[in-house]
């Protein structure tokens, strides 16, 4: 595992949190304001009618009491947000995005197809012990709060996410500076900053990087060690309940082509779907010749096409966050499934998405020797 | 299944490059070598441009297999073309392979101008393995 | 001086890769193209070969979309089976003979679907193939050669020896067979000639000591590249005369370099591409490559040497060396720095050395211009230009020039336009 | 307007009515209401086919024609010129392969007449999506920049001069004449070097078509084949100069291994060690001697000095260090020369000549490797391994070393502002190795001399040539470049921006707008291989002539 | 007094009958309807082309994944079918169909309709583990009784445009005691008329027992107002309408499944509407905070101005949303009061124009159409 060779040699900083880690992350927000380190801040905040949580842009300091660093719910993923933010430019002010892991990878995801500028932006992720899914979360906030709370003091995840059930990369540090909360002495958690510019926000905030990381390291290493073994099986599993022609069909069956899964989707960050571009309308006349070669067809056709379609375009970069199963209203388990192909598309060209900024996206680039098994009758 | 195998007339789909595998497939021609008929050609400028949204429409659609080929490795008419055609045809291959499809019904092979007993023993080859292969299924499905 | 007419159009002799090369650039110029090649087709010697060195491009590939675009261009008149008989005048106005032989088989009306052949008695073995195979009295070289008609071998159709045969005709369904057909004499006036001849290889048969033509299973370049050619009489696979697989060969370099008096600057590559392609075959096999000075220059081909030498060849200097049948196998004996030593293989692939064609100077007589030592066409002076001749308006490109590989035989092609387009400007 | 398909099967004689039935296929294809017409003929190529469906395209009033023949490498030309005399664009038309993919490789009658109904109502279905493609015409700046004084780029400037072409040549030096000006003869004909360039010099300053820039770099190239923007810069002056070409020559020559890299020869630390360059310059002085001022009596000249290091044969070293022994011969007739050398390379017809010429008493050849220079008294010492790798040693008063020929130092800079790719051993990578080497990826930019590899001077010269040849055919004053009409297109409203067609082009064809933040096809110089529409994730980028709509509906028939 | 057709058979078998015999008969080429697709009883729309395959075919399945008016919009867009159609679809799919073809998104070419007096459909979520099959025998109890379904799609408990306008059949169901026996198609339109003609059934003249509809338009307009009730209560100014959808996702489902909503690119995810960082950093000087992506409200709201005036309240917006906003009843709510204004009925009638053309043309042509 490259991640643990690296991280084993990084230091970091252990801040005190007497009063929570929640409240100790707001006030180095704070402080890294008031110090002018950050002109704002990208966090979750709970929305007004407080059944839900959001994304907000931060300037005004007073404002960041409310913000929720860790949120229940992950109503829009956060890489959609710093796109938002930087897509069109990136601005003139520091901003530093306190996301979970997913989100983080995504978001370099997207700085590779440029949808996002970073240059301004500090990327803050923190141990991550998975989000709910929305409509749990909804049928009852106030339950769903207190639910989620326990879930993370007892780093429990049987209410989470599916996804983030077998996410092994729940503490990968892919941004700048990761919050490390697993493995800390009661009452303070770690800053591990893993990029030069991580260090400098941190030293500019007057905190000190000198402890070293083996607790948290390796309390996170067993923890994604388990997850791995519990993510294969699972995908095992769900190899055998959705693979094969006629188990994929009844999967998608409930399919009503609305595309929410793309729509919420970070990587889906094209303008206008292939999928619903002219290229997939035809006329009368080709979907009748088609409905006649098998006696009826589903219409709209394309449903599976659809959704391969997306996989070939973005498995490649998919960070299994599970967004778009949240958002299907036909309760299909797409995350699960597109997060099970990921793993097979990406272990082709032994890419890991989001893991490091300068490694190009497989289909933009290539090896003159690779992938010979490819060629001509492989099997 | 084997008895509905005898008369199974296969429908392959065969993407060619226009300077290589399509020149190989007509040097075939030339030298009136066998190619088994079940291969309909499409022919395109490049391997590059065959998106894998076209391999899977032609497979969703029922095509018995589908054949992608083009330039050997260094002699793209494009310099690189054929590298980033590997690297697609790679991505559809784990997609197609990961959701328990048949890939096997999927093909990338390199053809040169100069090949067309190659171009022949490609297409008749993969013909046989289609035949014991059986139809595509997806092509009695109705709700794709 | 009196005024005397000028003339645009340009001669080029051979349609090999130079040929072309130059055609094209001046076809794009609007200059009107009289393309005169000795034989029934295109592509020069180049398309006898399955792949290029250094990066083992498919030369069909390469050379074949050129050949297309030579035979659809309106401003190229393509002259094959044609020879240059009379060149008269200078610059501007050369008044060039030429003589057309009948192919007795219609450009225009021949759709090349070689129906013709079957029904021909007569089996000749065929010189493209070096021998390899056979061809009939009407033919085409190989399969895909460009144009793709046939034309008669009137030395051995019988219709030309007094026999009444009409089997070919009766085959052809477009009446493109026409046995009226007869040579024509060509008179063209043109401003500037190019002569792209190419070259041929030192016969082997000369220096005894190699075995060639005595001992089966000792090859020529030419004939081991048709040997390996997908296109070529074994479709590709390499069977040595009693039919077993080779388990090893010997690759002997030049071949003729001290009679020739010269280092042919392409064969120790196209040896090495040879090692590639016996290795590329038949992977377990054991290579020794006998040579005296490794010869590879150029930027970028010592990779392709660095990665032979991974596929575990045996490189071996030689100062002599000896071809002998031993049992099954061919003994090379060979000497080192004074001592003997012998390797047993089952094949032997002679590297010779590149020599002018036999009419090079018949053809230089032709054109006025003077040919070196060695039978090259002589350039004026190569610190001026390699393409300029004792004689203005005569031009020379490729290996008729000398020995020199792909990529500078194009350039001299391109250069030699260049320099008949930049001469009218000065006019 | 109401969509009119003629449907034309040739019969190519035998070859495709024996082997296919043609009526069943007539009668397969004739059903849609838009397939006007569907006809045989014995042979649609031959004179009078042509004339034949030209005929029918009018009469019929056809808005599409689909021909069902042979492969479109044989014909599609042909048809498409039909197209044209008759009076409907050429790309509304298709070609339907049923002779060298179906007739002549299909046995069974039925299943070639099955595999010729599939091709041919594929062609149908296809035509249908076509849409008028109108060929462009750019008109061409006749001008040429080019870039390196030395006897490359002043070969260029002179040819293309002489046909009346305005050219700019920039040299970042203060004179003209590059390298050979250093050298007091050439091989293989020792004649003077200066001869060489002396007159080519003064030819360039006397020729008002060529304007010159010493000590200038050209600071910006923007633009395409027909139309670049050039700025050049005089050295220590912020002023530009500004002007418009259509080709650029890069003629920037090359450099020479430096063997301080290579500690064990000794230079820069002993006495008495020379480079090349620095022997040629003290022989062109007059007079060959060692730094105490005699003059050397025992000679080493080693060869291949850094060919390790950069991994290729320079190809001139062998013959330059020969032509080392005939300066030292003709300066110091009693000299003993010693060449340290692995592999005498002297490839072409003249070379070897030169080398038995130089060949003779007190010149020695010693086959060998491992060399080491290392002092011994006031002189030197070669050690070597030789040719039976026995350790062994020879004493000099001189050493002359001939590195390895590499790229300029700024030739990064210059690939990067031309657009072109390098090689990886930092010489300018050409088009294609074989047949356009001296062309580069970006049209209308040529690599010629030393810059594109190590080369002697004949081929330097060559090369130059060469680039005029090409830019003369096909920068024509007056006439206009017509670009491939089946390029890429991006709709600006669907893009996002990913650049990932950027990515996968080979050309450069594509831009970004930082504007709108969309990628943007030059069709100018877009070459249409696709490769940016199958890199494109949203439906942005489409082929023109191969779009999804049209491969589509040749699938649907397909499978 | 229209003709109608009387098939002795159940309600559904009559009706699949009917398109049997219009297949066999060769008077349509393809039959649009709900049909199961697997052996779970996954129902979807399909294209049926081969009478075989009614089988599986359950018209008046009370459940709508996709509304039709989406699907015949797509099916004749790029060209209409050479011979004709027909669709069963209820008399909201059947309005909103009517609404794109003004806007040139479809067109009635060789499409024939057949829709019916609507009870309402289950809403989405309940189509998973057969609970819409458990419920049927209710459902139908409900409809012969003229009364509102339980659990039916909230948009449809007060829905009073259940009966068709522009069907060129109509089936009757709502309050028809003898759904069980015997299907009643009533035939509007010439078409109507042409397509049963020779189908061997039993002719008769006939109309809609409009007292019973009424009954059912009454429970419905009550049920209606309660709605509107609550959601005014909800909705008192910005405040209200934030706290309603604060928890969207952004996800625009309910702007993909609109029958109305038919752009290719929605305003408000084109270009234009994307903040620059100027846009934010003004918005900041505001607020201080900004939520990201931005834009909720003003997609909300725009969407309002943008379809109201054509919403047929058919629901479908309410079944996607992820987070159980109650779109439908907003929209319809809006809707109503703008549409009174003009006193214009969505999709009534194919020749009545748009009272205000929000709407462009396909603004995006490519070039290879």
């Amino acid at each position: 595992m490259s991640k643990s060779k690296e991280t084993s040699t990084i230091k970091t900083a252990v801040l005190p949190a007497k009063s929570g880690t929640k409240k100790a992350i707001l006030d180095f927000l704070k402080n890294a304001m008031d110090k002018k380190n950050f002109d704002a801040v990208i966090i979750p905040m709970r929305v007004p009618a407080g059944d839900s949580f959001v994304y907000v842009l931060i300037k005004d300091v007073s404002l960041l009491k409310d913000a929720f660093p860790l949120s229940p719910v992950m109503s829009v993923q956060g890489a959609r947000v710093v796109s938002s933010v930087t897509r069109l430019g990136k601005g003139d002010m520091k901003i530093a995005a306190v996301m979970r892991p997913c989100e983080i990878r995504a978001t370099i995801e997207l700085a590779k197809f440029g949808q996002v500028d970073l240059e301004n932006v500090t990327l803050i992720s923190m141990d991550c012990p998975g989000v709910m899914p929305i409509s749990d979360f909804l049928s009852d906030p106030e339950k769903g709060m207190k639910l989620f709370d326990d879930a993370v003091t007892s780093w429990d995840d049987s209410i989470m996410r599916p996804v983030c059930k077998i996410c092994d990369k729940s503490s990968m540090i892919a941004g700048d500076i990761h919050i490390g909360t697993l493995g800390a002495k009661k009452d303070t958690f770690f800053m591990i900053p893993k990029t030069q510019k991580g260090n400098d926000t941190l030293e500019k905030s007057d905190i000190k990087i000198d402890a070293d990381l083996d607790e948290w390291h390796n309390k996170v290493t067993t923890l994604s060690e388990e997850k791995k073994k519990k993510r294969n099986s699972a995908n095992k599993d769900l190899k055998v309940k959705t693979g094969g022609i006629d188990n994929l069909i009844d999967t998608f069956s409930q399919c009503i082509n609305c595309h929410n899964c793309m729509k919420v989707c970070p990587i889906c960050f094209c303008r206008l779907c292939y999928f619903d571009s002219e290229n997939v309308k035809h006329s009368a006349e080709n979907y009748l010749q088609i409905a006649e070669n098998k006696g009826s067809i589903r219409f709209l056709p394309d449903t599976i096409l659809f959704q391969t379609g997306r996989m070939m375009h973005m498995s490649v970069s998919c960070v299994s966050c599970g967004s778009c199963e949240d958002a299907c209203p036909a309760s299909i388990p797409v995350g699960q499934i597109f997060s099970m192909i990921a793993d097979e598309t990406q272990k082709a060209f032994d890419y890991v998405s989001g893991r490091d900024i300068n490694e190009p996206t497989p289909l933009v680039a290539y090896k003159k020797d690779e992938l010979h098994e490819m060629e001509d009758a492989h099997d | 299944m084997t008895e509905e195998t005898e008369d199974f007339e296969p429908r392959i789909v065969g993407f060619l490059c226009n300077w290589c595998s399509y020149a190989g497939a007509d040097l075939a021609g030339n030298s009136k070598l066998p190619v088994s008929p079940s291969l309909t050609t499409i022919r395109v400028m490049c391997s590059s441009r065959v998106d894998p949204v076209l391999v899977e429409t032609a497979f969703l659609h029922g095509a018995d297999g589908v054949l992608i080929a083009g330039c050997h490795p260094g002699d793209c008419h494009y310099d690189e073309g054929n590298y980033y055609a590997r690297r697609r045809f790679t991505v559809l291959e784990k997609v197609i392979e990961g959701l328990g499809l048949e890939s096997d019904r999927l093909q990338l092979s390199w053809i040169s101008a100069s090949e067309g007993q190659r171009f022949a023993d490609v297409v008749n080859e993969f013909d046989k393995k289609i035949r014991k292969m059986g139809p595509n299924p997806l092509r009695e499905k109705k709700s794709l | 001086m009196e005024e005397k007419e000028i003339h645009s159009d340009v001669l080029v002799i051979g349609a090999g890769l130079a040929g072309i090369e130059a055609s094209l650039l001046l076809s794009s110029s609007d200059r009107k193209v009289h393309l005169v090649e000795k034989t029934s087709y295109t592509g020069g010697t180049v398309i006898k070969f399955e792949e290029v060195f250094s990066n083992m491009e498919c030369s069909t590939c390469m050379v074949s979309p050129r050949q297309q675009e030579l035979l659809q261009d309106k401003n190229i008149n393509l002259l094959t089976l044609s020879e240059v008989e009379e060149v008269k005048g200078s610059l501007g106005n050369f008044t060039v003979k030429i003589n057309k032989k009948a192919r007795y088989v219609d450009l225009q009306n021949c759709i090349g679907c070689n129906a013709c052949f079957e029904p021909c008695p007569v089996s000749l073995k065929n010189e493209f193939e070096e021998g390899l195979s056979e061809r009939k009295a009407i033919y085409t070289p190989c399969a895909g050669a460009l144009p793709n008609v046939p034309m008669i071998d009137t030395e051995h159709c019988l219709r030309f020896n007094g026999k009444e045969c009409t089997a070919c005709q009766e085959a052809c369904m477009f009446e493109a067979i026409d046995f009226n057909q007869k040579d024509e004499q060509l008179k063209l006036n043109v401003e500037a000639i190019i002569a792209a001849t190419g070259f041929t290889l030192f016969d082997s048969k000369q220096i005894p000591k190699y075995g060639y033509g005595k001992i089966d299973d000792v090859y020529s370049a030419f004939e081991f590249e048709r040997l390996y050619a997908s296109n070529g009489p074994t479709e590709g696979k390499l069977r040595l005369k009693n039919g077993k697989t080779p388990k090893s060969a010997a690759i002997i370099h030049c071949v003729g370099r001290d009679q020739k008096g010269y280092c042919s600057s392409v064969c120790c590559l196209y040896s090495l591409k040879f090692n590639h392609y016996l290795k590329s075959k038949i992977p377990e096999m054991e290579i020794d490559e006998f040579y005296t000075d490794l010869c590879i220059p150029g930027k970028s081909h010592q990779k392709f040497y660095e990665k032979m030498k991974e596929t575990g060849t045996n490189l071996i200097r030689f100062q002599d060396i000896n071809v002998d049948k031993q049992g099954e196998g061919i003994t090379v004996t060979y000497t080192n720095g004074g001592k003997k030593s012998s390797r047993t293989v089952d094949m032997v692939i002679l590297s010779p050395a590149i020599e002018p064609r036999a009419d090079s100077s018949k053809l230089a007589k032709i054109l006025g211009i003077s040919h070196d030592d060695y039978g090259f066409f002589k350039e004026e002076d190569p610190d001026v230009s390699s393409v300029t001749t004792s004689k203005p308006g005569v031009f020379i490109a490729g290996c008729a020039q000398g020995p020199k590989n792909i990529q500078d035989s194009v350039s001299q092609a391109s250069a030699a336009v260049g320099k008949i387009l930049s001469q009218s400007g000065d006019k | 307007m109401e969509r009119k398909i003629g449907v034309y099967i040739c019969e190519c004689g035998p070859n495709i009515s024996e082997k296919i039935d043609i009526d069943k296929v007539i009668d397969a294809v004739s059903l849609p209401e838009d397939v006007a017409v569907v006809k045989r003929y014995k042979l649609l190529c031959s004179v009078d086919g042509k004339k034949f469906l030209e005929d029918e395209i009018k009469k019929q009033g056809l808005t599409h024609l689909v021909i069902a023949a042979c492969s479109p490498k044989q014909h599609e030309k042909t048809f498409m010129e039909v197209c044209e005399n008759a009076g409907i664009n050429p790309y509304l038309y298709q070609l339907a392969n049923i002779r060298e993919q179906c007739a002549w490789v299909t046995d069974d009658k039925d299943e070639a007449t099955k595999k010729a109904i599939r091709l041919v109502k594929a062609a149908i279905r296809r035509v249908r999506y076509h849409f008028p493609l109108e060929k462009k015409e750019i008109a061409c700046n006749p001008d040429v920049l080019v870039i390196g004084g030395g006897v490359a780029g002043l070969e260029a400037s002179l040819q293309l001069a002489s046909s009346d072409r305005r050219v700019y040549l920039v040299e970042k030096t203060s004179s003209l004449g590059g390298m050979v000006d250093n050298f007091e003869k050439t091989f293989p004909n020792m004649q003077p070097g200066s001869n060489l360039i002396k007159q080519k010099i003064l030819d360039v300053n006397k020729n008002e078509n060529i304007k010159v820039f010493t000590d200038s770099i050209v600071e910006e190239l923007l633009g395409f084949f027909g139309s670049f923007e050039v700025k050049v810069k005089a050295k220590e002056q912020d002023a530009f100069v500004e002007f418009d070409v259509g080709a650029v020559v890069l003629a920037t020559g090359s450099s020479f291994f430096d063997p301080k890299q290579t500690p064990q020869y000794g230079y820069g630390t002993l006495d008495n060690v020379f480079t090349a360059i620095e022997f040629e310059k003290m022989n062109k002085s007059g007079k060959i001697s060692l730094k105490n001022g005699k003059t050397p009596k025992n000679v080493a000249i080693v060869h291949c000095v850094g060919r390790n290091e950069k991994g290729y044969c320079s190809q001139i070293c062998c013959m330059y260090s020969l032509k080392f022994a005939r300066y030292l011969k003709e300066k110091i007739p009693d000299v003993n020369v010693f060449h340290f050398y692995s592999d005498m390379c002297i490839p072409g017809k003249s070379q070897q000549k030169f080398y038995d010429q130089t060949k003779g008493k007190h010149i020695n050849f010693i086959r060998s490797s491992n060399i080491e220079v290392t002092k011994k008294g006031d002189n030197v010492q070669i050690n070597y391994s030789d040719e039976d790798g026995k350790a062994n040693n020879l004493p000099a008063n001189m050493v002359i070393l001939s590195p390895a020929i590499t790229p300029t130092s700024d030739s990064s800079q210059l690939a990067e502002l031309a657009g072109i790719s390098q090689d990886d051993s930092g010489f300018f990578a050409e088009e294609h190795e074989k047949l356009n080497p001296i062309s580069t990826s970006t049209e209308g930019i040529y690599i010629v001399g030393s810059a594109q590899g190590p080369k002697d001077i004949p081929d330097t010269l060559i090369q130059a040539e060469a680039a005029t040849g090409k830019i003369l055919s096909s920068l024509v004053p007056g006439r206009k470049i017509e670009p491939e009409v089946k390029v890429s297109h991006i709709s600006e409203s669907f893009c996002i921006g990913c650049k990932n067609c950027m990515s996968v082009c080979s050309y450069g064809t594509i831009t970004f707008d930082e504007e709108k933040k969309v990628c943007v096809v030059n069709e100018v110089i877009c070459r249409g291989c696709g490769n940016c529409v199958a890199a494109c994730p949203s439906g942005a980028a489409t082929l023109k002539h191969f779009t999804f709509k049209q491969l589509y509906q040749e699938i649907l028939e397909a499978v | 007094m229209t003709k109608a057709l009387k098939i002795n058979k159940n309600a559904e078998q009559g009706i699949k009958e009917f398109l049997r015999f219009l297949l066999e008969s060769g008077k349509v080429k393809g039959v649009f309807s709900l049909k199961k697709i697997n052996k779970e009883g996954a129902v979807a729309y399909s294209l049926i082309t081969d009478p075989k395959d009614l089988e599986d075919s359950v018209p008046f399945y009370p459940v709508m994944p996709v509304t039709a008016g989406s699907l015949l919009s797509r099916f004749t867009l790029k060209g209409s079918p050479d011979k004709p159609v027909v669709a069963v679809m209820r008399p909201c799919e059947l309005r909103g169909f009517v609404e794109l073809v003004k806007r040139e998104q479809g067109s009635f070419e060789n499409v024939f309709t057949i829709s019916m007096t609507c009870g309402g459909v289950y809403p989405l979520d309940m189509a998973v583990d057969k609970k819409i099959e458990k419920n049927l025998p209710k459902y139908w109890d409900a409809v012969k009784k003229s009364e509102i379904p339980a659990d039916v799609r909230t948009a449809c408990k007060g829905c009073t445009e259940f009966k068709p306008y522009t069907a060129d059949m109509t089936v009757d169901l709502v309050g028809n005691k003898d759904i069980d026996k015997q299907c009643i198609i009533l035939l509007n339109t010439k078409n109507g008329e042409s397509l049963a003609d020779g189908m061997d059934a039993e002719f008769l003249e006939k109309k809609l027992d409009t007292k019973k509809l009424d009954v059912l338009l009454d429970k419905r307009a009550v049920e209606k107002k309660k709605l509107f009730d609550e959601i005014d209560k909800k909705m008192n100014g910005m405040d209200g309408l934030i706290d309603i959808f604060g928890r969207c996702i952004g996800c625009h489902g309910c702007m993909r499944v609109c029958p109305i909503c038919y752009c290719k690119l929605c305003e408000f995810e084109s270009p234009d509407s994307e903040y620059k960082p100027s846009n934010y950093n003004s918005e900041l000087k505001k607020r201080g905070g900004v939520r990201v992506p931005p834009g909720t409200m003003y997609f909300q709201l725009g969407r309002l101005t943008h379809i109201s005036i054509s919403c047929v309240g058919c629901g479908a917006c309410d079944d996607v949303c992820p987070v159980d906003i109650p779109v439908s009843t907003i929209f319809k709510k809006v809707g109503e009061s703008v549409q009174k204004i003009f006193n214009y009925i969505p999709g009534k009638d194919v020749k009545e124009s748009i009272p205000l053309v929000t709407f462009e043309k396909e603004e995006f042509i490519e070039f290879e159409e």
